[in-house]
């Protein structure tokens, strides 16, 4: 199939930027000062015991032997074992993942959607008051930095109002959700436990709605431009001038070409919003993907911090590729 | 009577802030069932606005006086609901773009059927029976198939003609074409016309058919209204307008464009205004050579009943030509009765008589009136030699290139002028590149001033480059958008070296020359009207004094009166003997006019070259005769045996042998097969080793279709 | 504890490296070290909610890194078979350090050479999986640390056992311990190292690959101990229940105990004040004061021997000039750190020993807050340096702050430098830094036990790379001298040397705070930073 | 001839958005000027009496938990917020438009390359590559800035070879390469000028953008270290005392922080609106 070919040759373009990726990161974690070794021996280990556990870790061996050992770990879908922890550094990625793209996903979705249904309110009623203030709200909310909103959120949210459960966890263990893919609310959907998936919408709403204010104004202003543009090009015109009802005109000659350019941008901004989820991870006690990666990088866990900024990568080129497929089958002009 | 359109006193006043714009003011026509009424005017004259009146899509802001009365009820006056009825199902619009105005997402076919099942009130299926033969009825092939196509999937014929089932589409009582076949080449231009006419013709459509070309148009209409600066100047049969044109603009407007027949352009002056408030005098009279004081003091009323013109002096006596030029040329051809002027005759008129058979070709009397441009002195030394040149335009990686130019060689002297013609994708532009050294040839060599362009590189390159100039299509476009008129004039000069005080000094003179006021050297290009900023271009093209100057398409950008004036400029410029020029065109009147030889490309190959004369008078391949034949001509225009070809450029497969074989009306297998070279015909070349027997094919009939 | 015949000197050195003699920093279970005013309460069966900063990193404590939330959990779910016990210090409960005794074993006794250690397990004692805790899960387990040679292989070395052969079973509840030599410190090694894996359960998941069962108990808590862990979200919460099985003295208190990852303070302090939680562990010394005031919050305070203070390193330009290091001490804004970082919460203090230190003396550090001083130390001089800190400790941020500020006015330019874990580790290996804030409270409260830790020529907390002839003959002799008079007079000389040298500046000893909800009771101070969740209750 | 209201009333719109922006930033940067005037206090002084004290009296907005003057810190840091943003995307355009004016013209191998390498860089996750930036080079204020413009450089250099590949098809290039001018002469007098139009635009909203990241990035330890006077630092200090009821530590500079950027988004807005307005005109 064409778009099977397309992905297949897409994910052949971007092996060279994940091999940099890999090498660059290999190289910067290691050239960075400080020893991973003496973290986690704490302050009175011998040189002995020092040298005992970087042999543990391979990190006695030349440097391009462990990167052989690395690529060769990699290749075996092997991420290699944590410093700090001991345990396998997929499994402990495959823990964080879930709730960090649960909260990006969702975020990211709802910003969409809103960016949409206001875009494109926005746009028929261009330079009118509800545009304007549409707008300039949008903007508002794209200044604000992300944890400050998220502490806003808290005190109002939980603190006076007490509408919303304490931020420290994900979903009330007490609902006894059995962890499927680490997304709560999937996992709640899967095994048909309804406690689990009011509790998880609770804790999601927040900490959804910061970064979804966040994010919302890059994605509304392009809609509503687009919408504008399409309003204002001859297509739309001739439609208008056509006589066709407005029904028509909104789903098959506004909605669908306005919507053409979107993708792209939702690709970056879902890129934003991951490097975004470390502050608002932290701010909600958030057990997610970027508190780990953080945590990593500061005690220099090597294979964690190779892990995650791989997996960064990995997923930025995925939603990529993911934007260009919606875009080809949004936009029949693309040629893929 | 009621006419199905009219249009009363209609003034529209757009007001933007710090500027008025009077689009139109009182502007009065009509339109009836069953007839094609075509409005002409330059662009800025109000003629999109009349269109958009007629929809009562106006933008915000304007004010308006008068009434569009549809049917009698006013347009401008309708609520919502009247208005959605009117718009499509009372009148529908054709967009001059057409592949702007399709929505770029959906099907062709969703988007007719949205029509149908809207106006038409059918249900998916039987709109979709109907979009089938919609398709079909305006000549679109494999029409089932092509309701599944996107925009961008089809040719802009192809578009053109989807835009015009989408607008009879919505079953309106009168259809309005706003520019219909802009940028459509010269083949294919008529067969979008001809829709037209079949529209009111079977379906007693009023067709309002909106032009800046009258040649063009003057074939299939009944009336036509001219506009100018938002008035109407002159409106009447099309007899009339065109043969005896009263105001001295319509004059104007015809004799601006030259024509195939030889009759060269005639310049007037000036450009038209935007006004910022309705006329108090004649607007026109700035330009005009027959302007008194009253014409500046008082507008004219539109005047005359059938043919009525708005003018104190109108000038009668007939002929298509200002005051003061040679009489209008005798309409070439017997049995030519019909209304409409010369074109009418190719087309099957309700009541009028087929087209009569053409006479032999050189047995009519050509006819052009006007001196051929004086031949001049045995040309000067070779300026230009390009030898066996291909252009590939590669894919990255090989296969799948685009084969612009297949081995064309030719050669310009100083002195000469040479005309290369061709439609859209025959290489013309590319041969322009190759010769100024922008694209290099696949194969082959490219000669200036003898020394091979392609060889050469860095210092000496660049200033060999300077050797030959390059005057664009899109005159604002070519000039850079953040630079002064003088730093693009002084460009070349830059390059060569030459110091800044004569840099100064030159760019001075070659401004003057090209009658530009000094204070322009300070300006942007977007400070530049179309005209003025081609008079930059070719001053650029000049202050160098080069040894070839291109000129691609130096006019199709730009309106009908200005390309006149352009013209002239490079008329004047073209007799310099220390310099070839080439003049590329998809026009071929414009070429006639003052080139020394022609090029008739098709497809990347020359298929027929010769002196201008011998090529324009007696013209021997097939495609050439095409050409000509279809082009647009108010004079008699080409009085040879006419040719068509059989299907649009974009239709037409590849072949192994002869490129035209697909569409020629001639080709046989032989043709398919065996691939064509130049070959000596009388003074002139052509590429077709059935060149002695065609004039008895003509005669045969054998050129309908095949 | 130094009551047998081996050499004082070797069992000091050894000792120093023993993990967390001196936690340094903050961390997340509760480094605020002290005793604690435990009002006892009866055996309560609630729910017990308790914050911590980060989830642990793994369940497998013999490969897991430094990392203090494990460590702490460790403590309450591993079966250790033998621990401190408590006593009373200034009407708060502590651990005491001194008095290690049988738990979870029947005994621990030394032969009379002191090599051989003959520890007996209790009977009943029961893992989850109903297996009993027999000598083999102890031999398994000292098998595995030895393999492992990470953790425990490590400190193990410190008390003469290098190899799995020197335990032996002896019986099913009886296990020996043969030492390369006697040490005195060998009920301090065996108390953080005598934890033990259900062996039966673990071999079941040791594979040929992995015979260690590594990746199985990385992820599955271990169980035995006070507590079995019933549930564990990963990085958000974990539940402990108070293990039935456990049939020794001080079985855990609270029924069930749930532990939930809040890393960020002012939001542990919000579920603290809303009651959502009862402990927070992580709350940052700012709140205090102001949780003092708040309603149905205690703060359970107490006077510690913690000491902050700057390590200046005498090896670094410029405070290799002992007046540079005394103008830095003139400079220091000891009463407004105390005031405005801790809130008045803290001693000043008037030597390197800390205050309940035997042999602690005010005349140890004659240095008070006295620009004018410090800048006729440096005579008219101005110097530039770097003062390191840990990047995310407020405290700290707030102590180096003023610090800068004040020593700007000596003429003492410090660029304030905070360093990730990593880097902090990276650079302390390299000995370069000049200065550097640490905080920490020693666990033996010994003089000479500080001199091994921090004052003589190698030790490893010695970031001052201090060497002093004088105190290194004087730590010397203290190996023999036993007379308490004698060793009071040598320390008295040691601080006299202290106070001309000037390797630190000791700021302040802050007391002990941590905020609980008024219903908790029984909070026992961890002298080692772990708390021991058993003596918890809560009466809601 | 399109919608004239519209067009008009969107070209007022664009005005009033940029003269606001504008208008905001003009005072944030004077006060950012007049801090020594509008405070008697420095941005790292200390109050020792004065720890966590509220607003009014001696302190306008109050003191932090260090004791120092709020109002004092909230105009010395939009120093260097404003300096740390606008200096970091003027590196990420010049070292972005370098590349992608190379990329985009000269293209083939070079091209690929360098978008290879953009991508790399635009795949590696902000953080991870500032905390690398300050951690190889040192904390500082000159590495924020090489750290912020990293991070957006790529960005750039995409958009201008973007730009520039449009661009190089256009006849004004040809003309000038027709008119003898060197490759160096076409990029820099044709195709540079023309292909920065969108970067204008981008710039504005970009700096708005570079002051969260910096924000982000001292929340975090990784940016401005204490006592340094930058408002995500102050937010971040100042934090925990919102939940103690005292607002002033952190509020102020988080408003603060807001008016800045939103006065780069409404500049960035209106000047892309005039831009698109003018596209379509």
């Amino acid at each position: 199939m064409r778009l099977l070919r397309f992905v297949a040759r897409r994910l052949l373009q971007v092996v060279p930027v994940l091999l940099g990726v890999v090498v660059v990161t290999f190289v910067l974690v290691r050239v960075l000062p400080g020893d991973p070794i003496r973290t986690i021996l704490g302050p009175n280990a011998t040189d002995a015991d020092a040298a005992a556990a970087r042999a543990r870790f391979g990190l006695d061996k030349p440097m391009w032997q462990q990167f052989l050992d690395y690529l060769k770990g990699l290749a075996t879908g092997d991420f290699g074992t944590s410093i700090q922890s001991g345990t396998s550094v997929g499994s402990e990625l495959a823990l964080r993942v879930g709730p960090t793209l649960e909260l990006v996903v969702l975020s990211v979705s709802l910003a969409l959607l809103i960016a949409v249904v206001l875009g494109v309110w926005s746009a028929r009623r261009a330079d009118r008051f509800g545009d304007h203030s549409v707008r300039i709200l949008a903007l508002v909310g794209n200044s604000m930095p992300e944890f400050w909103l998220g502490l806003v959120l808290i005190l109002v949210g939980y603190s006076a109002l007490g509408w919303f459960p304490a931020p420290s966890g994900r979903v009330d263990p007490d609902t006894n959700l059995t962890p499927l893919t680490g997304a709560d609310l999937l996992d709640a959907i899967l095994t048909g436990n309804g406690p689990a998936f009011t509790s998880a919408l609770s804790h999601l709403a927040l900490p959804v709605a910061t970064l979804a204010i966040v994010v919302v104004a890059p994605l509304l202003r392009s809609v509503r431009a687009s919408a504008l543009e399409v309003l204002r090009s001859e297509a739309y015109l001739a439609a208008t001038t056509h006589g066709l009802r407005p029904r028509t005109l909104l789903r098959g000659y506004l909605l669908r070409p306005t919507l053409v350019r979107l993708p792209a941008l939702a690709a970056l901004v879902f890129g934003t919003a991951i490097g975004s989820t470390v502050l608002i991870e932290y701010v909600y006690s958030w057990q997610g993907f970027g508190q780990w990666a953080l945590r990593g990088l500061l005690y220099r866990d090597y294979p964690v911090v190779q892990a995650s900024v791989l997996l960064i990568a990995l997923g930025y080129v995925i939603v990529f590729l993911i934007a260009d497929v919606v875009h080809a089958v949004l936009d029949p002009r693309v040629r893929i | 009577m009621t006419h199905l359109l009219s249009i009363e006193d209609l003034s529209v006043l757009i007001r933007r802030p710090g500027r008025d714009v009077a689009a139109l003011s009182g502007v009065d026509l009509h339109v009836d069932a069953g007839e094609v009424v075509g409005l002409v005017g330059e662009s800025g004259g109000g003629k999109s606005m009349v269109a958009r009146a007629i929809v009562a899509l106006l933008p915000g802001g304007a004010r308006t006086r008068g009434a569009v009365r549809f049917e009698g009820a006013d347009v401008l006056a309708m609520d919502e609901a009247a208005l959605a009825t009117h718009r499509g199902h009372g009148a529908a619009l054709c967009f001059q773009n057409p592949r702007g105005a399709l929505s770029p997402t959906r099907t062709v076919g969703r988007q007719l059927t949205d029509r149908l099942t809207t106006h038409q009130r059918m249900d998916k299926a039987a709109a979709r029976e109907t979009a089938r033969q919609l398709f079909e009825a305006v000549g679109i092939r494999n029409p089932a198939r092509r309701l599944d196509a996107y925009p961008h999937e089809l040719s802009g014929g192809m578009a053109q003609r989807v835009m015009i089932s989408l607008a009879t589409g919505c079953a309106p009582g009168l259809l309005i074409a706003d520019e219909p076949t802009t940028g459509l080449d010269v083949t294919l231009t008529r067969e979008i016309l001809r829709q037209f006419r079949h529209a009111a013709d079977t379906d007693g459509r009023g067709v309002l058919l909106i032009s800046h070309d009258l040649a063009s148009i003057a074939s299939v209409c009944d009336r036509v209204v001219v506009l100018y600066a938002g008035t109407v100047v002159e409106s009447g049969p099309v007899a009339k307008v065109l043969r005896e044109p009263a105001h001295p603009y319509t004059r104007a407007l015809l004799a601006s464009v030259p024509d195939v027949s030889g009759r060269p352009a005639r310049a007037i002056g000036g450009a038209m205004p935007l006004l910022p408030s309705p006329p108090a005098a004649c607007p026109f009279a700035p330009r005009c050579a027959h302007a008194t004081e009253r014409c500046t003091a008082q507008r004219p009323p539109l005047t005359g009943d059938g043919w009525a013109y708005a003018c104190f002096h109108p000038q009668t006596g007939g002929g298509a030509a200002a005051p003061g030029a040679p009489p209008p040329p005798p309409r070439g051809g017997a049995g030519r009765g019909g209304v409409g002027g010369v074109g009418a005759d190719a087309l099957p008129r309700p009541g009028g008589a087929p087209a009569c058979p053409p006479p032999p070709p050189g047995a009519a009397p050509a006819a052009p009136v006007t001196a051929p441009p004086p031949q001049r002195t045995a040309a000067g030394r070779v300026v230009m030699e390009i030898e066996d040149a291909h252009v590939v335009y590669g894919s990255r990686f090989g296969s799948g290139g685009h084969h612009a130019l297949r081995g064309v060689s030719l050669e310009i002297r100083a002195g000469e002028t040479v005309g290369v013609v061709g439609e859209s994708g025959c290489g013309k532009s590319t041969l322009a590149r190759l010769m100024l050294g922008l694209t290099a040839p696949s194969s082959g060599t490219v000669r200036l001033d003898g020394i091979d362009l392609h060889a050469q590189r860095g210092r000496k390159l660049r200033r060999l480059r300077t050797r030959a100039r390059l005057v664009f299509q899109d005159p604002v476009g070519s000039l850079s958008p953040r630079r002064t008129v003088a730093d693009a004039i002084g460009e070349p000069l830059r390059a060569l070296g030459v110091p800044a005080a004569e840099r100064a000094e030159r760019v001075a003179q070659v401004l003057a020359r090209m009658n530009l006021d000094p204070a322009m050297l300070r300006r942007h290009p977007h400070e530049l009207s179309g005209g003025q900023a081609q008079r930059v271009g070719i001053a650029r093209a000049l202050v160098g004094d080069p040894d070839l100057i291109v000129f691609d398409e130096p006019t199709s950008a730009l309106d009908v009166t200005v390309q006149a004036q352009i013209l002239d400029v490079i008329a004047e410029l073209a007799g310099d003997a220390s310099r070839g020029s080439v003049f590329i065109s998809h026009d071929l009147a414009t070429v006639r006019g003052f080139c020394d030889r022609v090029v008739v490309l098709y497809l990347g190959r020359i298929v027929e070259q010769g002196p201008v004369e011998e090529v324009f008078g007696n013209p021997r391949h097939p495609y050439t005769r095409a050409l000509l034949s279809s082009a647009p001509s108010l004079d008699g225009g080409y009085t040879g045996a006419r040719v068509e070809l059989a299907k649009d450029l974009e239709e037409a497969d590849a072949a192994t042998g002869c490129p035209l074989a697909a569409r020629c009306p001639f080709a046989t297998d032989e043709c398919r097969a065996e691939p064509q070279h130049l070959t000596p015909y009388g003074a002139a070349e052509a590429a077709c080793w059935r060149v002695p027997q065609i004039p008895a094919l003509i005669r045969e009939g054998a050129h309908t279709r095949a | 504890m130094a009551d047998s015949g081996l050499s004082r000197r070797s069992v000091l050195q050894l000792g120093g490296s023993v993990a967390l003699l001196f936690a340094t920093g903050a961390c997340a279970a509760g480094s605020k070290d002290s005793g604690s005013g435990a009002k006892s309460a009866g055996p309560a069966a609630g729910t017990l909610r308790i914050a911590v900063s980060s989830y642990l990193s793994s369940w497998d404590q013999d490969f897991v890194g430094f990392d203090l939330t494990a460590l702490m959990l460790y403590k309450n779910v591993f079966p250790y078979l033998i621990d401190y016990g408590v006593t009373d210090a200034g009407g708060s409960k502590i651990l005491d350090t001194q008095n290690i005794t049988p738990t979870f074993a029947e005994s621990f006794e030394p032969s009379a050479d002191q090599k051989v250690w003959t520890l007996k397990l209790r009977k009943g004692v029961k893992f989850a999986s109903g297996n009993e805790l027999k000598a083999a899960d102890v031999k398994w387990s000292k098998d595995r640390a030895f393999a492992a040679q990470a953790n425990v292989a490590g400190v193990y070395r410190t008390i003469g056992l290098t190899e799995a052969s020197q335990v032996a079973v002896v019986d099913d509840y009886t296990v020996t311990f043969t030492q390369a030599f006697p040490s005195a410190l060998t009920r301090q090694i065996q108390a953080i190292s005598l934890y033990v894996f259900d062996s039966v359960e673990a071999k079941k998941h040791a594979t040929a690959d992995d015979p260690w069962a590594k990746d199985w108990l990385a992820k599955n808590a271990p169980t035995g101990g006070y507590f079995n862990v019933t549930k564990a979200t990963q990085g958000q919460e974990i539940v402990l229940e108070a293990n039935k099985g456990y049939p020794g003295p001080d079985p855990a208190k609270a029924a069930t105990i749930r532990i939930s990852v809040v890393p960020d303070g002012s939001n542990q302090r919000l579920q603290l004040q809303n009651g959502d939680i009862d402990v927070a562990l992580g709350i940052g010394q700012r709140d205090i004061a102001d949780l003092k005031k708040a309603d149905g919050i205690t703060v359970v305070s107490a006077a510690s021997n913690e000491q902050v203070a700057i390590q200046m390193s005498v090896t670094t330009a410029p405070f290799d000039d002992v007046d540079v290091r005394k103008a830095l001490a003139y400079a220091v804004p000891y009463d407004q750190i105390i005031a405005n970082v801790y809130g008045g919460d803290a001693r000043p203090t008037k030597s390197l020993v800390p205050l309940d230190m035997p042999g602690y003396d005010a005349g140890g550090y004659p240095y008070t807050y006295d620009v004018e001083m410090a800048k006729a130390a440096l005579g008219g001089r101005t110097v530039n340096s770097e003062l390191v800190f840990e990047t995310d400790n407020a405290t700290q941020q707030q102590i180096a702050v003023l610090v800068q500020s004040e020593a700007r006015k000596a003429g003492i330019e410090l660029k304030l430098t905070p360093l990730d874990p990593a880097t902090l580790a990276g650079r302390r290996q390299q000995k370069n830094i000049p200065l550097q804030l640490t905080s920490g409270q020693l666990w033996v409260n010994d003089v000479e036990y500080m001199l091994a830790t921090s004052f003589v020529k190698g030790a490893a907390l010695n970031y001052s790379n201090f060497t002093n002839a004088e105190i290194e003959q004087i730590y010397e002799q203290s190996h023999t001298t036993v007379d308490e008079t004698a060793r009071l007079a040598l320390w008295k000389r040691v601080q006299q040397v202290f106070a001309a040298e000037v390797p630190w500046v000791i700021i302040c000893q802050p007391n002990f705070n941590l905020p609980v909800r008024s219903t908790v009771a029984g909070w026992v101070q961890p002298m080692d930073g772990l708390a021991r969740l058993r003596y918890l209750s809560t009466s809601a | 001839m399109a919608e004239v209201r519209v067009e008009a009333g969107a070209r007022s719109f664009s005005r009033v958005l940029i003269l606001t922006g504008a208008a905001i930033l003009v005072v944030v940067a004077l006060a950012a000027l007049a801090a020594p005037l509008l405070s008697s206090w420095g941005p790292e002084e200390i109050d020792a009496n004065a720890t966590l004290a509220g607003p009014g009296g001696a302190h306008l907005l109050g003191t932090d938990t260090n004791g120092m003057d709020v109002w004092s810190r909230l105009l010395y840091a939009a120093r260097l917020d404003l300096g740390v943003a606008v200096s970091a995307v003027a590196l990420a355009v010049v070292v972005g438009t370098a590349l992608g004016l190379l990329a985009g013209y000269l293209g083939g191998w070079l091209d690929d390359v360098l978008m290879r390498i953009v991508d790399i860089f635009q795949a590696f996750p902000t953080f991870i590559l500032a905390l690398a930036v300050a951690a190889l080079l040192g904390n500082g204020t000159v590495n924020l800035v090489i750290t912020i413009a990293a991070v957006n450089a790529p960005a750039y250099a995409r958009l201008v070879r973007a730009e520039v590949r449009s661009i190089r098809e256009l006849p004004f290039v040809d003309a000038s390469i027709t008119s003898g001018a060197s490759t160096v002469g076409v990029l820099w007098r044709h195709v540079l000028p023309n292909s920065l139009t969108p970067v204008r635009v981008i710039a504005p909203l970009n700096c708005g953008w570079a002051m969260l990241t910096l924000a982000g990035l001292s929340f975090l330890g990784l940016g401005v270290t204490v006592p340094g006077a930058e408002w995500g630092a102050m937010i971040s200090l100042g934090s925990p005392d919102v939940v103690a009821g005292r607002w002033w530590t952190s509020v102020p500079p988080g408003l603060a922080l807001l008016v800045c950027v939103l006065g780069f988004s409404l500049l960035g807005e209106g000047l892309q609106e005039r831009a698109d307005a003018r596209r379509r005109s």
